[in-house]
């Protein structure tokens, strides 16, 4: 029925390069969210390696002072954006449907969207490369180094536009999860049953859908300055007042750090009993803390801004509001030491991860507090140890949460295992690169090395810590390459998982690995929070299909990548308007058109093809 | 119901892996002790260096306030990181998996959670005490004598104005190297002319953002100590960045008198004929553009110049002020800063190539010996 | 655990319908999307240093204007009353008045703009005031009429069918981007227009409306 | 199920007539808003009158055009926790760019 309205045929095939494009599984799509997420981390990483290279040693000409800015900014906008949240978003999209046992996401083709919007954004950015150069105004883009008048190339253009097409993929996945975890759950699954991560997910996601707006507002303002001659951050000209993008950027910036750690601190509250064999100590507690961060994120962005000249009474509030934010974070921190306490330790990888996601993340928790306090602040902000502080919060915490993650559902999203040992080998290897790394930043910091800088003088007599960090770093870099052995290692022959390798507790794992199209032959009906522990399917194979035979489930559909792609080239267009106007207002109008019939063309196509009839009479 | 709570290995479905046995794990614990000890002696042999921009060395009152607390923070949190850390050792150790050990099936404790929420909200309103009574000092009024001071920033330097000290009453003006008496309170506002910077001299006083559009008033401080400090600017500010220094000479009152008096007599024009008296008509023709001398000349498009011979520094306190390092800057400033080519760039004066150059390299040599002719008397 | 077999696939855990509570969780993330517009407005009033501010919004035409939009809405509701009782007729005669309604209301935001333009010199190049009011209100009609387009499809599909008492949902979550969008205006209306335009300096007097004055009021 | 959801709705939703009051409503207060505009008190006082009056309006529209009185309590929740968050950032900034905090 729909076939004819489309221009372009419903894709039939799950098979092939097509079958992933055009793919709305949410287990494909969160794959392609990782290999994505791991190439980019793989870039960002090479970016942060070029950068200590530079920095080994005084007076370095290694590169020069404009490349390395523009490594700074990639390497910050890639690890934040194209990284950790995607790395997030792969475990959403994988897991959380499984773990609360539903056969898919609640808008598969908006699921489809979002991941192609991710990607071409990311591209999009990252071809400025090829164009102008890397954007080199920082991550956090203060205004006016954004604005024209100082920034000459138009590789901030590429920063803009990539990030604002991102922010609406993102946004999108943020309100397919918040529907998925509050509408798609299995019965007998209420919400004090679900595991902790679809929980951190849920908080995530709300998250993403409060906090990215504000950004897009502060994109868009600098775009229509950048683009249209519009005067929000022209001080000089038009009397703005430079400190509104850092307010719009840290109300969306503040969010976005616990949109960074949250998924890591589900992960590891659901490792860590698996691992302890017994439940989560306090299981109220920590949904509730962290819950309360969230909320407590969205009122503490000007802590960024100690240094801006806020006003006493103000830098007082917000110095409180931080601190706050330390109790349920040290909560968390408690109940995970709790649930180890009378447990019985498997010391398996992913358990040695989220040991080191505890230890790390707490000691970059105390440096945080830290600079809580304003004195200690303004000797603090913008020095290295600042930036030692949010490594240990993000590649202490997200990462190692994260990889955490990887080594516990490996198994799971492939149906076999990754090595122990070399996972072991990674472990330690990347524990010690990251405190070489790391730790000794924090004292390049307390003696006043300030954040930002392509060089440094002989007689700062920082040479020596620099160098250390940069073997550190390199030490991370083998420790990575420890992760790519394990797995294509584990392509060629890892032995089978099972089900349950790790004899876990949540629905994940009573379903075969890799897991069928649809996930649950029948949809399971949960009695408690650990259903593989308490209940009598321990254990026991999954029922086979039922009589009807296998589940409907959403079919394959273009329309998403040709909605972003549309989406992907206005912006594309924009940029070719600033150099040839008509050649870019035919491209905006062409590719605008070609939105527009996308949207059309999935609004008017059923989700499921062979059901339309079923779906019609229902109505 | 029955319950199948899996109590460890044998469980149907667990792969077999072989578990962490304590004696690795002990050598490994050994192995973390080794690192940090050896962490430990690195960081006292790298504290023991001479670190002009350190945190530690506090020479002013407001540095001496905002190190104590640093101090009393730093143990705070020390303090508690290593508890925890003990602490999870401790659970890691004794409940490492063992035969005849089974997990106990606890599922929270109410009193305990109560209590690890009240301790750290006690830390941290111990914390956050002398924070706010810190805020709270920062807003006094300057002292009645504080001698008044406006710092601006500039892509890539900064500006010194002491309200009233110049000629005629008017602001007396230098460049990238601030003189200060010492014992004197300094009372510092701050303003940018492009984008945003941060005032920040780590062993006399914290930093504080100079914005654009905004002036913003830097926590008032004594200087303690004789001598002279580093700063640096604290906030991305563009491709030059990291070549935004300065330097804050902390002189005796007298010394700082003398100073202003100098700065504010005309100067003595240079003996007829000499190389200097050519430099000066060098610098007239080409440097008056942009740059202020007193007596000589009035722009302020570059650094006020001044009694330039007599400063340590050049480039904003990258490069020491030598004949061969003046001689570079003026020649070609791209050679040694990124810079950006707008209409305020210092421009290209001498590369040697009759096509570009406005300066001959004799002519170059005759303003680096004017320039540095300039000194107190 | 058990297996519950036969499940219908639009069961959901809370009996609320998906395609409704993304709306609404749409409306909460838009709600952070114009706070944050209309915010950059009021924190940047008063900071021009140059051109017309807000003296030259006119209050009378934008009242009408508020009244129109305010009476889509209420033609909103009476459209998808009709549409839930069957009655199709009056879906679509009171659809047709919404995005008729809707037109008019652009109609009256590209006089404003044009009237600036013209009249006063103010574009978004201008000054601040007219950086963050126009990109502010430009924003605002662009949402109308994107929701002008959807209703327009929407009426379109009812005539081929494909939106009928059954789906009468489709209106309903349309529906509600109408009433947001409406929300949004009575929040402009007031903050910006009234309470921004309220004893700005150089207002013409001569604007007062004889009515007004004459009920004693002026 | 969604039709049989929204059949149980209707029988607490208002109908046209309340409809058409609630719009009659909704114009009287933008009348008002017109007349306050045009007298010469207190600015701050007008600004709160303005703030009532709006306010009203705007939870007219919500409860009851858009059945959020009527409709499920999570919708609210979704709706108005931003709302909050977004009023209070806002309050807090315009604190902060008036220099209300220094």
């Amino acid at each position: 029925m729909a076939a004819n309205i489309g221009i372009l045929k419903r894709p039939v095939s799950t098979e092939g390069v097509w079958g992933w494009i055009t793919t709305v599984d949410h287990k494909r799509i969160g794959i392609l969210y990782g290999v994505s997420a791991f190439i980019f981390f793989l870039i960002g990483g090479i970016e942060a390696l070029l950068m200590r290279v530079q920095l080994a040693q005084p007076d370095s000409t290694f590169v020069d002072a404009g490349t390395f800015n523009a490594l700074f900014t990639m390497h910050g906008t890639t690890m934040v954006f194209m990284v950790v949240m995607p790395a997030g978003a792969a475990f959403f999209n994988f897991l959380v449907p499984l773990m609360i046992g539903a056969r898919d996401v609640a808008f598969p083709r908006l699921n489809a969207l979002s991941y192609w919007l991710f990607i071409f954004g990311a591209i999009l950015m990252n071809f400025s490369f090829f164009k102008a150069a890397f954007p080199d105004v920082g991550w956090f883009g203060y205004a006016p180094l954004t604005t024209s008048e100082y920034t000459l190339s138009s590789s901030t253009d590429y920063w803009v536009l990539g990030l604002q097409i991102m922010g609406i993929g993102t946004t999108a996945a943020g309100f397919n999860f918040v529907i998925t975890i509050l509408n798609m759950r299995a019965p007998g699954m209420t919400l004090m049953r679900m595991p902790l991560f679809p929980w951190m997910t849920l908080i995530v996601s709300f998250l993403i859908i409060f906090a990215f707006p504000p950004l897009t507002i502060a994109l868009t303002l600098l775009l229509f300055d950048r683009f249209f001659g519009t005067n929000f951050f022209d001080t000089a000209g038009a009397g703005a007042d430079p400190l509104l993008w850092q307010h719009l950027f840290w109300i969306f910036g503040h969010p976005e750090v616990y949109i960074l750690i949250l998924p890591a601190m589900g992960i590891v509250s659901d490792v860590l009993p698996t691992f302890s064999r017994k439940p989560l100590f306090g299981y109220t507690t920590v949904v509730f803390a962290g819950a309360v961060i969230a909320f407590l994120g969205f009122g503490v962005w000007a802590h960024h801004m100690f240094t801006t000249g806020l006003g006493a009474w103000a830098t007082a509030a917000f110095a409180g509001a931080t601190m706050a934010i330390g109790v349920p974070t040290g909560v968390k921190v408690f109940n995970w030491l709790a649930t180890m306490w009378g447990g019985s330790l498997q010391f398996k990888t992913p358990m040695l991860f989220a040991l080191g996601f505890i230890s790390m993340f707490m000691l970059g928790g105390l440096s945080g507090v830290m600079h809580a306090a304003v004195p200690v602040d303004t000797q603090q902000q913008d020095t290295y140890f600042i930036v030692a502080h949010f490594h240990y919060v993000l590649f202490g915490g997200s990462i190692f949460g994260l990889t955490a993650g990887i080594y516990y559902w490996f198994p799971k999203m492939t149906g076999r295992m990754l090595s122990e040992r070399i996972g072991k080998l990674h472990f330690w290897v990347m524990f010690i690169g990251f405190n070489m790394t790391f730790m000794p930043m924090h004292i390049l910091g307390v003696l006043g090395m300030p954040r930002r800088v392509y060089t440094y003088s002989v007689e700062q007599n920082w040479a020596g810590l620099n160098l250390f960090v940069s073997v550190g770093a390199f030490i991370i870099a083998l420790s990575i390459l420890l992760l790519i052995i394990n797995i294509v290692r584990s392509a060629r022959k890892g032995e089978a998982a099972g089900m349950n390798p790790w004899a876990a507790a949540t629905l994940e794992w009573a379903i075969p690995s890799p897991p069928p199209h649809y996930n649950f032959a029948v949809i399971p009906t949960v009695r408690s929070q650990h259903p593989l522990w308490d209940e009598e399917a321990n254990a026991v194979e999954p029922p086979p299909l039922p009589a009807h035979g296998e589940p409907h489930m959403p079919d394959p559909s273009y329309w998403p990548i040709v909605v972003a792609f549309g989406v992907t080239m206005v912006a594309g267009g924009l940029l070719i308007w600033q150099a040839t106007t008509w050649v870019g207002l035919f491209v905006i109008a062409v590719s605008g058109f070609i939105g527009i019939r996308g949207i059309y063309g999935w609004v008017f196509e059923p989700v499921a093809e062979e059901s339309a009839e079923r779906v019609h009479a229902h109505h | 119901m029955r319950n199948n709570r899996p109590t460890g290995a044998g469980n149907t479905n667990t792969v077999t892996t072989p578990t962490a046995h304590p004696q690795n794990l002990a050598a490994t614990l050994r192995r973390l002790l080794y690192f940090a000890l050896a962490a430990v002696a690195l960081v006292a042999v790298f504290a023991s260096c001479d670190t002009p921009l350190t945190t530690f060395e506090p020479r002013s009152d407001a540095t001496q306030r905002v190190h104590t607390i640093y101090i009393f923070v730093i143990v705070a949190a020390s303090i508690v990181g290593f508890l925890v850390l003990a602490a999870m050792a401790y659970i890691l150790w004794k409940y490492r998996e063992r035969p005849g050990h089974t997990a106990q099936q606890t599922h929270g404790n109410t009193t305990l959670e109560i209590t690890w929420t009240v301790i750290p909200i006690l830390i941290l309103v111990a914390i956050a005490i002398p924070t706010i009574v810190w805020i709270a000092g920062t807003t006094a009024e300057p002292d009645e004598d504080a001698l008044h001071i406006e710092a601006v920033g500039h892509q890539w330097w900064f500006e010194f104005r002491y309200s009233g000290l110049g000629p005629d009453g008017e602001d007396l003006v230098t460049a990238n190297e601030l003189r200060v008496p010492v014992g004197r309170q300094v009372a510092i506002t701050l303003e940018a002319k492009d984008v945003i910077h941060s005032f920040w001299v780590p062993q006399l006083v914290g930093k504080t953002d100079m914005v654009p559009g905004r002036t913003n008033i830097l926590e008032k401080f004594t200087p303690t100590e004789i001598g002279t400090f580093y700063g640096q600017c604290a906030e991305f500010c563009g491709s030059a960045h990291a070549l935004m220094r300065f330097r804050v000479h902390v002189d005796s009152h007298a010394d700082f008198d003398r100073w202003v008096e100098n700065m504010n007599a005309d100067p003595v024009p240079p003996e007829a004929g000499s190389v200097e008296a050519r430099g000066a008509t060098v610098f007239t023709n080409f440097c008056a553009r942009c740059h202020t001398i007193y007596g000589v000349s009035t722009e302020e498009i570059g650094p006020n110049l001044t009694l330039f011979g007599d400063r340590a520094t050049l480039g904003a306190g990258i490069l020491d002020s030598t004949d061969e390092n003046l001689k570079a800057w003026v020649s070609n400033i791209r050679d040694i800063k990124p810079v950006l080519d707008t209409t305020n760039a210092m421009p290209t004066f001498y590369v040697g190539d009759p096509l570009v150059d406005q300066l001959t390299e004799a002519q170059v040599d005759q303003v680096v010996a004017y320039l540095k002719s300039l000194k107190l008397r | 655990m058990q297996y519950l077999s036969g499940i219908d696939d639009h069961r959901t855990s809370t009996g609320l319908d998906n395609r409704k509570m993304l709306m609404w969780a749409f409306l909460g993330s838009d709600v952070m999307f114009f706070g944050t517009l209309i915010g950059t407005h009021l924190i940047y009033r008063n900071r021009n240093l140059s051109g017309p501010q807000e003296e030259i919004l006119s209050i009378p035409i934008t009242t009408i204007s508020t009244f129109v939009l305010l009476m889509s809405s209420l033609a909103m509701v009476l459209a998808l009353a009709g549409i839930q009782r069957g009655n199709m007729g009056q879906f679509r005669f009171w659809t047709a008045i919404v995005c008729i309604f809707g037109s008019i209301f652009i109609g009256f935001q590209m006089f404003e703009f044009t009237e600036f333009a013209v009249h006063y010199g103010l574009t978004p190049r201008t000054n601040l005031f007219g950086s963050t009011f126009l990109v502010m209100t430009g924003f605002h009609g662009t949402h109308v009429a994107v929701g002008i387009l959807w209703l327009w499809s929407i009426l379109f599909a009812s005539y081929k069918g494909k939106i009928h008492q059954g789906n009468s949902l489709q209106v309903e979550i349309a529906g509600l981007y109408w009433h947001f969008v409406d929300i949004v205006w009575i929040v402009i209306f007031g903050v910006v227009y009234l309470i921004g335009a309220y004893g700005a300096e150089g207002r013409a007097l001569e604007e007062v409306p004889h009515a007004a004055r004459a009920v004693g009021i002026g | 199920m969604t039709t049989e959801h929204a059949h149980v709705e209707e029988h607490n939703h208002p109908g046209p007539r309340q409809y058409v009051i609630i719009g009659a409503i909704l114009a009287i207060i933008t009348l008002i808003e017109f007349g306050v505009f045009y007298l010469s008190i207190d600015p701050a006082l007008m600004t709160w009158i303005i703030l009532l009056l709006s306010s009203s309006k705007f939870l007219l529209v919500v409860g009851y055009f858009m059945h959020l009185k009527f409709d499920d309590v999570r919708f609210s929740g979704l709706f108005f926790a931003p709302f909050l968050i977004m009023v209070s950032i806002a309050v807090v900034l315009m604190a902060l760019f008036f220099n209300l905090t220094r």
